[in-house]
């Protein structure tokens, strides 16, 4: 391990990956929605071998005592163990509560949900929504699959309907489109030696000094952003990550469907 | 006897089982029956931790269960619950008598069962899948390990339950069986039913093993001619 | 212990046991009820030197989304550490969730208790009934002995009384007897070597290569079946389970008082 | 003063001990004081698990209290609570004393206490099986501890409160006593009471503290009369 | 440790001890109210190297069956990492839990606190009181001083305002006072060979045989004891024991502001 | 601009800083700023807990974000949160760039962080703590870690946000600093902003960590002179 991430770093300070790629590429994107029936909205994300699903459930639930007139916005990652050899082995939690956090972020800040059109009756029932992100398969970058695909997912949703008389959810009657009205989108940058890379693999990961995560809105304007890693950045290193953030995030908003 | 979906007593939902489907599971696999959908990964033989599982005398095999939060209609909660611990148990008596485990003393082999997407079965596809990602994983391995579903409805076996089926039958027996060694490694039932009804039960769902045993050693087939490529 | 469970494997390939006995016999079995006070039934069994106590409880809840007019039946077993040596290293938390839950599906599926019966007030107000196992000592077949225990304990019940106006349970006054229409019975049957034995020690247990329980009712249906063990079966041998464990479910349904 | 059951004040309900109740403990005891039934069983002196917990120098004695779910009237709820943590604190508490723990360097002894039925006095009952069972086991001890509990209604000091009198004394005060040793290893109190009346109620209770003792010892007796057998 | 615990017994046995004082000395208290904001009361103190700080905070709940008309009061402690190299090495929960109870009995069984008139609808709404006892340095003695910062707190505390209609607590408008009726001291004597001492040190506690606490209420009679420690005692100690509680309960009262 | 409480856009909250105020602890701080308090106290380096965490090449560092219950006006209830575990996790981060971890190799330092009083900025309150509970500990450093959060309402750039300004304001985004290796260790931000506009929050933010250098110097100074006396 030591050793890989010593040729990465020596790679990195010639500007070169190790899988050939150029430094602000990303690796391969194959984004599909739709992917599985009991979910109001779905979507899976490939991103090189990386491999997210990203599901939307929605439920009646009871609104915060500080925001009566609003739907509730949960988002949760399971790293599921089939998906890393070292999953199982005592619990990511950390990394997972982070990945969920962030991702929940982007999205509230930016009102890409509008949650006052999620009240039913107000100071009594809401609409919860569950963003449930499940790591397939780990190879790195998971902010950006996920918050990508988290969108994707919310763009495929469909409402369930809600009958008052009997207080229940029809998940049969699936029709009235889910309010999304932005689409924020998370790009990590990470320094490796005075290298500035875009989409980390797994590999890239274990070697970085330092990651930072900047999710821009469609008007290009920035709703969250999280540094990650052990090594400080300089400001003017931070001006160039939020250069090559704005710019990379337009191109993974076109993938959206 | 007409069912909701059009189906025969005998036949089961569609079947798609494709092996590899993952990258860092040393043996995967993705199972389909109608809308239910499981997928498997494979870890091991490698290290046992805690180290204080180790078993001197053959490999320890752990099998979890686990429902994704979107896979049914009311979402799920994160964890394990005492359903998915039971079934996470009965998976791996299911699977163990197929495995030579004394040829890894100490080691451990996980299998990891994950359901995307639950109607009915999950735990009978999570099993197919397993078996699958077993022999994709390279693990030695006496013989497949298939399994269905089935129960009995006015007077009529019935394969591979479904919708309200689940709840108009006099059983709900899922079975795991090795075709080749024609024994049987998983069997619970609930239900109210006479022994010699139940007994033709069994019988219809062994007959249907021998057709998803098929599909499995196409699946591998399919991967390890990809593989050559 | 592995020297232990080859000599019990070499005994059974004659069709003998350690202790004597003869394949098809149970060890002595008492069978005890209304042995709790606090209860609202309760029943102790002794199988051999296995010991275990059942209470059933009753209290007011809200009933199940899908079941609105009808009890809630939980079924919990707890393993104390006073019942064997083994049980306080780890937990045996699997064991005792198969155990409770092959339990409650004999007595659910087989409509044992007549949950319409339970119902206080359609969708808010019904009775739950807690069956608890609890084992005091460990030595072996476990599920025929809790099994056998819950229906004696259900047989001694009597329900407490429901005070609308103040919403509380007056313990103090049980007297409607409560609704058990049926008596689903669990034998296990094991398979050593070629033998077949039922009621299997803790020794024998440890040896053991298949484990099969079948759950009678009084017709002679079968109501529940949990296969367990790591050896497979042929479907002749469990033609044969099936005849002896309906056979014996009969002998242990008479010691029911 | 006229007490509810008819009992004199200084007088405990119905005492039953037996030692020897439970096949698979190395010591055991069932302790019945009116309707509270308790049982105790020890496992050891053995290894200590998990190892870091070892003491080089002496024995590491557990002792843990539970209530089996059906034990009072509103079911208890599985699993420990902070009563029961306390309890078990002071139950190891009030036997370490009796104890020769250093004999044992290494080694572990667990004292666990059931409740099987609950009416006041469980933790007093527990302890007297705990003693007791303790003994059963062969594990060498100074003296056997005896406990009850007491309090003060109408002026007068009433021994082993049951029943509506835990609302009506001024104090509730369990009490362990070792009677050859003479000497205390557990107290605690609950109450409003004045010095001088709370002595009063403690001698009452060691009183009675020497005719449970006798019944323990019969216990005893009678277990190793009938292993002799 | 164990050679520093050999001492201190061996000063004991000459009625000394390790850091000078007395047997019958306290160390230096300090003890302030009003120390945090946020907080309907709150103290601290200052016993020595130990400090402690207790938060009163009060919320709207329900009521329990067995007492529909008073409030509810819940005592918790936390032993935070800060305060002790040993805390963070496995959980001293036992510890935490038997401090809690203990100065939860003292307050409860003296009724300082009139629960009656913390109701505010009968069987639906009441007041809950939550004492929270949070230690920042831990050199013994950790009950007395809890306890009587505990009581400091409570007579530090205004209640807030509770708005009916939007069934909610106004906690920026603190204006009625608490109902504390009476200050409970808790004092722990130990027994360190054939010496009592008070307020022992965290050295002190790791080598003594026995502890003692009682909680002494105004009128000197008693609420509350607990014996700790792994000697026995015999009758005539605890009547010493109770003489110097009892005495030294007033010295710490009058610390009370 | 006018803020609630009378300051300039860039003046924070009257601040505090105290080093050495635990006894136990090998380090400590108590920072205020405005109402908000948090105390951090060090332990380490030390070794390792358990074991097979331990690090063969550098220090193990880890943090630990705790709120008090009282600290708020709705109780907090006590155990880990996933927002606490967050806060832990770039705290962390925050702090090892200023460390020289390789120096033991093994060991584990230890940072420990609680909330007694929350009036926002809780989490730059407890790195400034940590800090100078670090330096007090008399661990290595290569720079002192300042944090503050900044804002932007009107049009201009607001520093260290408080009471309904955190609802106003475009942003909220706390920073930590390095002001001798003007390198920034911590950044995370929420709200709703160009990146021009951002970038003249950021310099805001950086020029006030200066003072709070000042400060933390200063309290170190006085630490080590009262240490003297």
């Amino acid at each position: 391990m030591i050793m890989q991430s010593e040729y990465i770093m020596n790679l990195a300070s010639k500007g070169l990956r190790i899988d050939n790629r150029k430094p602000e590429d990303f690796r391969e994107i194959k984004l599909e929605k739709g992917v599985t029936g009991n979910a109001e909205g779905s979507a899976r994300i490939r991103m090189g071998k990386t491999e997210i699903m990203v599901g939307i459930k929605m439920g009646v639930g009871v609104p915060f005592p500080d925001s009566l007139d609003k739907g509730v916005l949960i988002v949760g990652a399971e790293f599921s163990p089939i998906a890393s050899p070292s999953f199982e082995k005592g619990p990511p939690r950390e990394e997972a509560i982070e990945l969920a956090r962030v991702i929940d972020r982007g999205i509230r800040e930016s009102k890409a949900i509008d949650l006052e059109n999620l009240c039913i009756k107000k100071g009594e029932k809401v609409w919860m929504v569950f963003i449930d992100i499940h790591i397939l398969n780990h190879d790195g970058n998971l902010i950006d699959a996920a918050g990508l695909a988290s969108i994707q997912a919310l763009l495929d949703a469909k409402m369930p309907e809600y009958i008052e008389k009997e207080e229940k959810v029809n998940y049969e009657k699936r029709t009235k489109p889910f309010p999304v009205k932005f689409k924020p989108v998370p790009v990590t940058v990470v320094k490796m030696g005075e290298s500035f890379f875009i989409d980390p693999s797994l590999e890239e990961e274990n070697a970085l000094g330092a990651r930072f995560t900047i999710t821009t809105m469609d008007n290009g304007n920035i709703c969250a952003m999280q540094k990650g890693g052990v090594e400080a950045l300089k400001i003017e290193e931070i001006d160039r990550i939020f250069d090559l953030a704005v710019r990379k995030a337009g191109e993974l908003r076109k993938l959206l469907k | 006897m007409k069912r909701e979906d059009g189906r025969k007593p005998d036949e089961m939902r569609p079947l798609v089982i494709k092996a590899g489907v993952l990258k860092e599971a040393n043996g995967s696999a993705l199972v389909k029956l109608g809308k239910t959908t499981a997928i498997a990964a494979v870890y091991g033989p490698r290290e046992t931790h805690p180290r204080h599982l180790t078993r001197p005398d053959k490999a320890l095999l752990r099998c979890y269960y686990n429902m994704a939060p979107f896979s049914t209609n009311d979402r799920v909660r994160p964890g394990r619950s005492r359903r998915s611990t039971e079934i996470a148990k009965v998976t791996r008596e299911a699977l163990e008598p197929a495995l030579f485990l004394e040829e890894f003393p100490k080691a451990s082999i996980e299998v990891f069962i994950e359901i995307l997407q639950a109607d009915a079965g999950t735990r009978t596809a999570g099993i197919n899948a397993a078996s699958v990602a077993l022999a994709d994983a390279g693990i030695p391995m006496r013989d497949l390990v298939t399994s269905i579903a089935a129960g009995r409805i006015d007077k009529t076996p019935i394969l591979d339950l479904a919708g309200k089926e689940e709840e108009e039958t006099e059983c709900d027996l899922p079975i795991a069986y090795m075709p080749r060694e024609k024994k049987i490694t998983l069997m619970q039932m609930d239900g109210d039913i006479a022994q010699k009804n139940l007994r033709e039960v069994i019988d219809t769902a062994i007959k249907v093993c021998e057709q998803i045993y098929e599909k499995q050693k196409e699946a591998l087939k399919e991967r390890w001619v990809g593989e050559g490529k």
